[in-house]
């Protein structure tokens, strides 16, 4: 039960809120202008390192922000959250 | 009293006397003893038999450590495997000693005492394979186990607080009451838990002194100061078991003493957490270390000066250190008479003790129970045979790193105190006292203000003076000899069994405790884990460290389930939400589904004497002949509006919206981004831009995710506001040819189709309530959606009953609902979408190839579509025989033969308009062999049915434009 | 000793879900609410009305529920800006009023949060967990109101009970 | 190797067990092998085993980083089961659960395997279908399901006395899959390591591999371990959660993400649950060792995670959901718990493949590969030794994700 420190709601436990998966780079504004091999490794190839990854929460029980978080996926630790992406 | 309580001192209450029943027998205590005392006091020396062996064991610790002793309990606290040394004694309790074997009829434990030499660590895996495991398993199965699993739920509940505190101190002995005074005193938010039954720690068990009086009144004081302060909440019999990320320690108190709680669980969140939970005594290991009457030095102390018992008559001590001295003084105190300290260590001096240094006990004697030890010098040399019917035994002290370690705190060796003791923290915490390896009381006093004091910057507060003991200690893991030397007592793991494992190759710490399974028992090893790094360390020439301990991990100490469930068991499972008229369906003898974001609705509604296919036949037949009515409560609606909520709608869903006029709607699918279709709905245009959009029950939450995921990350510059109104305006749907005169009686809406076409929104009053009435239809049929505020359904719903009471309006639920959509071909998702498919095999490419530019999902399901694969697309199925059932989820394979399936049937129905059943399926290029016979693969036979195209009932949607 | 907790019955209150910037909204709220409140999280009250501050451009009224046809008729006049939105909310939630010492034992069991005073002002109000579900969260007085999703009452009513 | 049997115990007995030797040995690490597996955890174990056995193939090191059989292998649930949904995916596991039947024969090992069955328990619609549909999709490929009652489920597992016809989730049925088993994962680790120790593989523990080089061409042309470099022209990840770690050194991206599983155990108590119950709705399953400790397993969190211990509500989550089906053992106490990191591929679905970096294969995205050990195992060798997948892994290779076409096992959405 994580600790995630809501930049509006201060911290609150992680069962407030709902995991959003990896983050991955923006995606693209017209996913037509890129090439297959460049979509599918947007799509489906995550940061996976044993360190801080960028992840997305949604404080969904609190005040519904969609938040970006990195943490610490080794020791849970984390380093920065900030709204939006 | 008891035959061996003494007649004064102890903790415990004599005016008062408490019965229990041990085997059967008849036994007396007194309050403040625990179920081991009062064995002890009542001569008891075998409590169980061992699990492998069949050895009789006894008592050997005195707190969370013990290493030996398990009962099972009877009556209403029913419970197998309790440690009887943290069990208060309480009137009337049932005790039973558990035996490891409780076959008569082949009774392995017996043929294992024999034959013991047959069975070393690891000897599972080397035999019982021929003819098969199969054989053996049933009988290696009854012998396991201690207790029997309990039959009935206990009475009485659970219940689990969340807490939150500046300081969470664990172990109320002299450092963490310190601590907890510290901080006390400073104001912070302060949790004090205690797995014990009273404030103290060791100073329980010790007379010692603290301030220059006895430490139990400086205990009695701090305790008293601590009750007083309203930051501070103090637990005591609570333990606190697991230390999970981000402060959040688990804490479970056995007395609550709240009327009908067995237990309360406590998760806390502490800004910083004290560890001072003591130091563990360990076992030396030699043979026949596990007699009746070889216990911890320091659970022998404790049961004479802290519950008045004398556990034997005549005792010996044998320890490698310092603390087991005074010990000896305290049992010759209290009238035990004194045959010898054995210490191994050289040179030692204690002038008023029978000290034999530089000796070890080689092995003891005795039957059930000990009567004598043998004894020589380290080095070698003539034994000796000392009678004694009690060895106290002192290998060292452990600090109790446990919960330090679960924090992912670090550990290091340190040879002073031959101990692994905490190295850096991982978590904003410190360990004081024993824990720290400190094992002087005044260090532990100093080290509990200091913590605190550097935790909250205070200046260090002056602690008080205690009596101070010195702490020397020369490591001696084990006496190796004949005989069965225990590293494990309740697993029966022996010293030969980790040499052999280090022998074939099971040297490494992890793996001798899976091949031995040393450790791996109720008590974890608490304390001879130690023992197993310092054996393995000797065989392979290594230091304790080299070799490394195993991982800790919660629970500290056995939790129950329940207490760990807390309030989530029964409903809390899985929180259930109703509609306002559940109660209305459940009257009416609804059978109620699962309905997916956990809704319950009306399955069917069956009546006197109708089979199910009745009931389903005849709700079906009502929307397509008369008129019918369901509750449509929980279907998904959010509100979608400002300057780009278009754009919103427009990228989230397959369709386009933006030729749509005010009042009208259209149908949708939303895709994931890997082009899948996630969910499906239809979205209404209320102004240029204001849209109602709904989504499926299951996902409504899910979208309202979705579509805030898309604004705040990915197009934080469109204007939209989104608001869920799923509970603001909820639906009851009439539905059938009948439909619009039934509502023509409520309203005064033109309900015209001209005035109000399909797919069309109004707004008006229906029964004389504000309503939003939406002409859509999963049925095929005519059908208005009334939509009210939630507080006005069960008006609307009644009136609709009472208007249509002519027309014997039927309400249906969700089983005539599938019929009617599979009629029609109308997807469902679970059913057709089953998480595989795209819109082009669900035949709904047309709404996305219209559409200019870029939506969620577009770019994945053409690159997905230009592999070349052939793709499984939606069709009907007519079975040749108009009463075959095609099972939903039946495979279609080429020729009906039993390989890879061609696709699969994704709803089957019996259609009472149509008199057969029907049913849809995706099959392999399906809309290319329409007409074509396939075959629906059964275990046992195949079902030929003809491809069709996927509707079955009015294919031009006359009726429910009409 | 058992708990001291009185638990009411599930009631409704007018409510009003409010979108966008302060200034904005402060326009369409004249003559109803003076001032807004300004910490994340917290409720400022004008008589019967309280102005809760949710989330960055989230905010809700409430009230009692004969209020909401006159707050109603105040709040929707205006045309629609694109800056704001005011939906009426009131049928999404139901209400609990928790009175009695040990109320805020039940609330400890109910949701994670810290509902120390120093920690849950008086005019603190959060969304939250409770029993699994969406929960708001506020004082009234010495009482705690916990707000639920309206279709969860029977749920979290019957979890209530079980506490006592 | 010294055979293992009753005959050879006894002999053993008389000599007081001193003369029984190591399972494996602790070779000298060589500069040069034909292949080098990486991870010691049962797919890199079972893979050699495999390479020397079928395709006679022995100059090989399997480099393991700690100890070996430590990773997933130690810390799973052990259910072996070939109950899967797709086409694909089912003739995999049921030849990877008949091997598992004859594994103690093959390794001369008693992995005490117990093939006592797996019941489903099923408390909606929509799971009665799902099951449903496994069911006569599984007949097609041979693995075995059939259904219950709810009486004959009672019958089967007293214990159950949860899920009445009041509860807030009542059972509507069930599913027995009699080809489900159960074993001792340890024997099954120690048991591959003897036996391929025996035939010469090499097994190095204590010797993490830091990075994956590459020569001019790009084809792999060994590993970095803190022992040395080691050559090799064929290098096999087998290290689960670890694979893309080691993956980016050679500069290939994979979708995969490591996640944290997690298991406990009660204490133990008398045999009481005969079969492996699996309660898909509640998210819970549990089976009872030898030894009597109830096997517990359930709820995953999401988010990816190195760690190996367990989120608390989590863990709470699936203690709640067995009481609601087994309330007499809210007092039977917790014993232990533990997780472990293992990789999902964005499918969910395994990979056995070779990579776009000539020489390096993976073998990865098992998070419920413990069944599939001896399966996966002679996949990656047939692959290793052939250049070409085996038959029943070629809808596992990473071909699939060009076109995103993914092979969805736990696909299903919810119901309407
Ligand atoms: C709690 C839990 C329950 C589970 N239950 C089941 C179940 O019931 N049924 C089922 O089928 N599956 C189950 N699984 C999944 C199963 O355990 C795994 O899929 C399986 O063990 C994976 O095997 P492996 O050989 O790929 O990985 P592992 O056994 O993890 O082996 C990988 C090895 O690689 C080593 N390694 C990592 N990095 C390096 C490096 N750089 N150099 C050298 N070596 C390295 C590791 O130390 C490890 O020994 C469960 C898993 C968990 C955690
Ligand atoms: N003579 C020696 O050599 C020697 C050795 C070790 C300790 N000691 C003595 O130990 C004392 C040190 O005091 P201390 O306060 O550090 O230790 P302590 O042993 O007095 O107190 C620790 C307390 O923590 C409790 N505890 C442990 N784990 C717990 C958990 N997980 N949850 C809840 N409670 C838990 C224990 O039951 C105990 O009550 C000194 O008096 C010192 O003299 C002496
Ligand atoms: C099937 C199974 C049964 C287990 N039974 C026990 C047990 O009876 N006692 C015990 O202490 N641990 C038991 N464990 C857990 C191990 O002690 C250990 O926690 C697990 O292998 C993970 O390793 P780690 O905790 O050292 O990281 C069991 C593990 C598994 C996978
Ligand atoms: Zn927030």
């Amino acid at each position: 039960m994580l600790l995630l420190h809501c930049p509006f709601c201060g911290p609150r436990s992680e069962i407030e809120f709902s995991y959003g998966g990896p983050a991955a780079l923006p995606r693209p504004d017209d996913p037509a202008q890129i090439s297959d091999a460049d979509w599918v490794d947007w799509l489906t190839v995550p940061e996976n390192r044993i360190g801080p990854v960028p992840e997305r929460w949604c404080h969904s029980k609190g005040c519904g922000a969609w938040l970006t978080v990195r943490r610490d996926i080794r020791t849970h630790e984390i380093l920065e959250v900030r709204h939006g992406a | 009293m008891a035959p061996e309580r003494l007649a004064e001192g102890g903790r415990i209450d004599r005016r008062r006397v408490l019965r229990f029943r041990f085997d059967g027998r008849e036994m007396t205590g007194h309050p403040g003893d625990t179920l081991a005392s009062a064995l002890l006091a009542n001569g008891v020396r075998i409590v169980t038999r061992s699990f492998k062996y069949h050895r009789p064991r006894g008592i050997m610790g005195s707190g969370a450590e013990e290493p030996a002793a398990l009962v099972a309990l009877a009556g209403s606290a029913a419970q197998g495997n309790v440690v009887p040394t943290m069990l208060p004694l309480t009137e009337g309790l049932d005790v039973r000693s558990i035996h490891g074997w409780p076959s008569v009829r082949f009774d392995l434990g017996a043929v294992a005492g024999l034959f013991s030499r047959l069975i070393p660590a690891g000897f599972y895996y080397k035999t019982f394979m021929w003819p098969d495991w199969h054989l053996f398993e049933p009988t290696i199965r009854k012998a396991a186990g201690l207790a029997p699993a309990p039959e009935a739920a206990p009475e009485g509940r659970y219940e689990t607080r969340n807490a939150h505190c500046d300081l969470l101190v664990v172990g109320a002995g002299p450092a963490g009451l310190m601590a907890a005074l510290t901080a006390a005193r400073a104001n912070a938010r302060v949790m004090l838990v205690d797995e014990g039954i009273e404030a103290g720690g060791n100073l329980l068990a010790r007379k010692v002194e603290i301030d220059g009086g006895p430490a139990m009144d400086w205990v009695a004081r701090a305790v008293a100061e601590l009750a007083q302060r309203p930051n501070v909440t103090h637990l005591q019999q609570a333990t606190a078991w697991g230390w999970r990320e981000h402060g959040l320690v688990m804490v479970q108190q056995r007395a609550p003493g709240h009327p009908g709680l067995i237990e309360r669980g406590w998760r806390v969140r502490a800004g910083h957490v004290i560890c001072a939970t003591g130091a563990i005594e360990r076992m030396i290991v030699f043979p026949g270390n596990d007699r009746p009457g070889v216990m911890l030095a320091s659970a022998m102390q404790a049961y004479v000066n802290r519950w008045g018992v004398r556990p034997g008559q005549r005792a010996v001590i044998f320890t490698n250190n310092d603390s087991a001295h005074e010990v000896a003084r305290d049992l010759r105190a209290a009238g035990v008479e004194l045959a010898a300290v054995i210490d191994s260590r050289e040179g030692v001096e204690a002038a008023d003790l029978p000290l034999r240094a530089g000796y070890q006990v080689q092995r003891s004697f005795g039957h059930a129970g000990l009567r004598g030890v043998e004894i020589a010098p380290v080095g070698g040399g003539p034994a000796a045979r000392i009678n004694c019917d009690l060895l106290a035994v002192s290998g060292g002290w452990t600090p109790a790193v446990h919960l330090h370690s679960q924090s992912r705190g670090s550990l290091r060796w340190d040879d002073a105190i031959a101990a692994f003791r905490p190295d850096p923290v991982a978590q904003s915490s410190a360990s004081v006292g024993a824990a720290d390896g400190r094992f002087g009381m005044t260090q532990a006093l100093q080290s509990g203000a200091e913590a605190v004091a550097a935790y909250l910057g205070l200046a260090v507060p002056d602690t008080p003076r205690a009596t101070e003991q010195p702490y020397n200690i020369a490591p001696l893991w084990s006496v190796p000899g004949k005989g069965k030397a225990f590293v494990d007592l309740m697993n029966d793991v022996t010293l030969d069994d980790i040499a052999l494992a280090d022998r074939e190759g099971y040297g490494a710490v992890e793996h001798a405790k899976r091949y031995t399974t040393s450790g791996m028992a109720l008590d974890q090893g608490k304390t001879g884990n130690v023992n197993v790094i310092g054996i393995l360390a000797g065989l392979q020439g290594k230091t304790p460290d080299q070799v490394g301990v195993t991982t800790f991990r919660a629970p500290y100490t056995p939790v129950s389930f329940g207490s760990i469930a807390g309030g989530k068991a029964g409903p809390g499972v899985l929180p259930f939400r109703h509609t306002p008229l559940t109660g209305w369906h459940m009257a009416k003898g609804a059978v109620m589904y699962e309905a997916g974001a956990r809704w319950r609705r009306p399955g069917y509604y069956p009546r006197a004497g109708e089979s199910f296919q009745q009931t389903v036949d005849r709700e079906a037949r009502a929307v397509r002949e008369g008129v019918a009515i369901y509750d449509g409560a929980p279907l998904g609606v959010y509100a979608i509006e400002g300057p780009d909520a278009l754009r919103l709608i427009e990228h989230a869903c397959t369709a386009r919206y933006g030729t749509l006029t005010p009042g009208m709607g259209r149908y949708g699918l939303m895709l994931t981004e890997d082009g899948l279709i996630f969910d499906d709905g239809v979205t209404f245009r209320l102004s240029e831009d204001r849209f109602l959009m709904s989504c499926s029950t299951g996902n409504a939450d899910a979208v309202g995710l979705h579509l805030e995921k898309i604004l705040q990350i990915d197009r934080p510059d469109w204007r939209v506001h989104v608001t869920n109104l799923t509970h603001q305006w909820m639906n009851a749907t009439i539905c059938g040819p009948l439909a619009r005169d039934v509502l023509g009686r409520l309203t005064d809406m033109d309900l015209s189709t001209a005035a109000f076409p399909f797919m069309g929104l109004r707004e008006g009053l229906v029964a004389g309530l504000p309503a939003r009435v939406a002409r859509v239809s999963f049925t095929g049929e005519l059908s208005y959606e009334i939509n009210v505020l939630p507080r006005d359904l069960q008006s609307l719903w009644t009136a609709l009953l009472q208007a249509g009471a002519p027309e014997q309006i039927t309400p249906i639920g969700s089983e005539a609902n599938h019929v009617l959509r599979v009629e029609k071909g109308f997807l469902s998702l679970g059913h057709e979408a089953d998480g595989t498919v795209d819109p082009y095999d669900l035949g709904m490419g047309w709404a996305m190839a219209r559409k200019k530019g870029d939506f969620i999902g577009l770019r994945s399901v053409l690159l997905r579509r230009r592999s070349g694969q052939p793709r499984r697309e939606l069709v009907g199925l007519i079975p040749e025989d108009p009463g075959a059932d095609m099972p939903e989820g039946a495979p279609i394979t080429p020729g009906g033969k039993r390989m890879a399936s061609e696709g699969l049937v994704t709803a089957c129905v019996h259609s009472a308009s149509l008199g057969r059943r029907v049913g849809l399926a995706l099959l392999v290029d399906g809309r290319t062999r329409i007409d074509k016979v396939v075959q629906v693969r059964l275990p046992d036979r195949c079902i030929a049915a003809r491809v069709v195209a996927p509707v079955f009932h009015d294919p031009e949607g006359l009726r429910m434009r009409g | 000793m058992a708990y001291v907790i009185r638990i009411s019955q599930p009631h409704r209150r007018a409510l009003f879900d409010l979108r966008g910037t302060p200034q904005a909204l402060a326009a369409r709220l004249q003559g109803i609410v003076q001032d807004l409140p300004t910490r994340p999280c917290s409720l400022a009250r004008h008589g019967q009305v309280a102005l809760m501050r949710l989330g960055l451009s989230r905010w809700r009224l409430m009230a009692p529920a004969q209020a909401e046809a006159v707050l109603e008729a105040a709040l929707m006049q205006e045309t629609a800006s694109h800056d704001t939105a005011i939906t009426l909310i009131s049928d999404t939630q139901a209400f609990f009023t928790l009175s009695g010492q040990d109320a805020g034992v039940a609330m400890s069991i109910a949701c994670p949060l810290d509902l120390h005073p120093t920690a849950f002002a008086p005019d603190t109000v959060a969304q939250t967990d409770a029993f699994g579900v969406r929960a708001l969260v506020l004082r009234e007085g010495d009482d705690w109101v916990l707000g639920v999703e309206s279709s969860y009452a029977a749920y979290a009513e019957a979890q209530l009970l079980q506490i006592i | 190797m010294a055979r293992f049997s009753i005959l050879n115990l006894a002999r053993n007995a008389i000599s007081e067990h001193r003369n029984w030797t190591e399972h494996w040995r602790t070779p000298e690490l060589k500069s040069d092998y034909d292949i080098v597996l990486v991870g010691a955890g049962g797919h890199g174990l079972a893979t050699a085993w495999h390479l020397a056995r079928v395709y006679g193939l022995t100059n090989i090191a399997v480099l393991e980083a700690g100890w070996l059989g430590g990773g997933n292998i130690a810390r799973n649930t052990v259910t072996i089961r070939s109950n899967y949904m797709r086409d694909e995916s089912i003739p995999f596991y049921v030849k990877s659960v008949e091997f598992f039947d004859r594994l103690t024969k093959d390794l001369n090992f008693n992995t005490m395997h117990s093939k006592r069955g797996m019941v489903d328990v099923l408390q909606t619609w929509g799971m009665v279908r799902d099951r449903r549909r496994r069911r006569l999709t599984m007949d097609l490929h041979g693995a075995r399901y059939r259904p219950l009652s709810v009486q004959d489920l009672r019958r089967m597992v007293p214990k159950l006395t949860g899920g009445g016809p009041d509860a807030r989730m009542p059972i509507l049925g069930a599913e027995f899959h009699p080809d489900a088993a159960v074993n001792r994962h340890d024997a099954v680790a120690w048991g591959y390591a003897r036996a391929i120790d025996a035939m010469g593989v090499e097994i190095h523990q204590n010797t993490p591999v830091t990075s994956i080089t590459r020569g001019a061409d790009g084809a792999v042309t060994g590993v970095e371990t803190p022992r040395g470099f080691v050559r090799a022209n064929k290098v096999a990840l087998a290290v689960s959660g670890h694979t893309t770690t080691l993956s980016e050194t050679a500069g290939l991206r994979l979708p995969l993400r490591t996640i944290n599983l997690s298991a406990f155990v009660s204490e133990p108590l008398q045999p009481c649950i005969d079969v492996v119950v699996n309660c898909p709705d509640l998210g819970i399953y549990l089976s009872q060792s030898d030894k009597g400790e109830l096997v517990i397993g359930g709820a995953t969190d999401l988010g990816q995670s190195f760690r190996r211990d367990v989120k608390q509500h989590v863990f709470e989550d699936t203690v709640a959901a067995m009481l609601d089906l087994f309330p007499a053992f809210r007092r039977v106490k917790l014993l232990r718990q533990w997780g472990g990191h293992l990789d999902i591929a964005h499918d969910a679905s395994p990979i056995i493949s070779t990579t776009d970096v000539p020489g390096l294969f993976v073998s990865a995205g098992w998070w419920g590969g413990y069944k599939a050990i001896p399966a996966g195992g002679l996949c990656l060798a047939h692959l290793l030794a052939t250049g070409t997948p085996h038959p029943l892994a070629t809808p596992f290779g990473l071909r699939r994700f060009r076109h995103l076409e993914y092979v969805l096992e736990a696909g299903t959405t919810t119901a309407r």
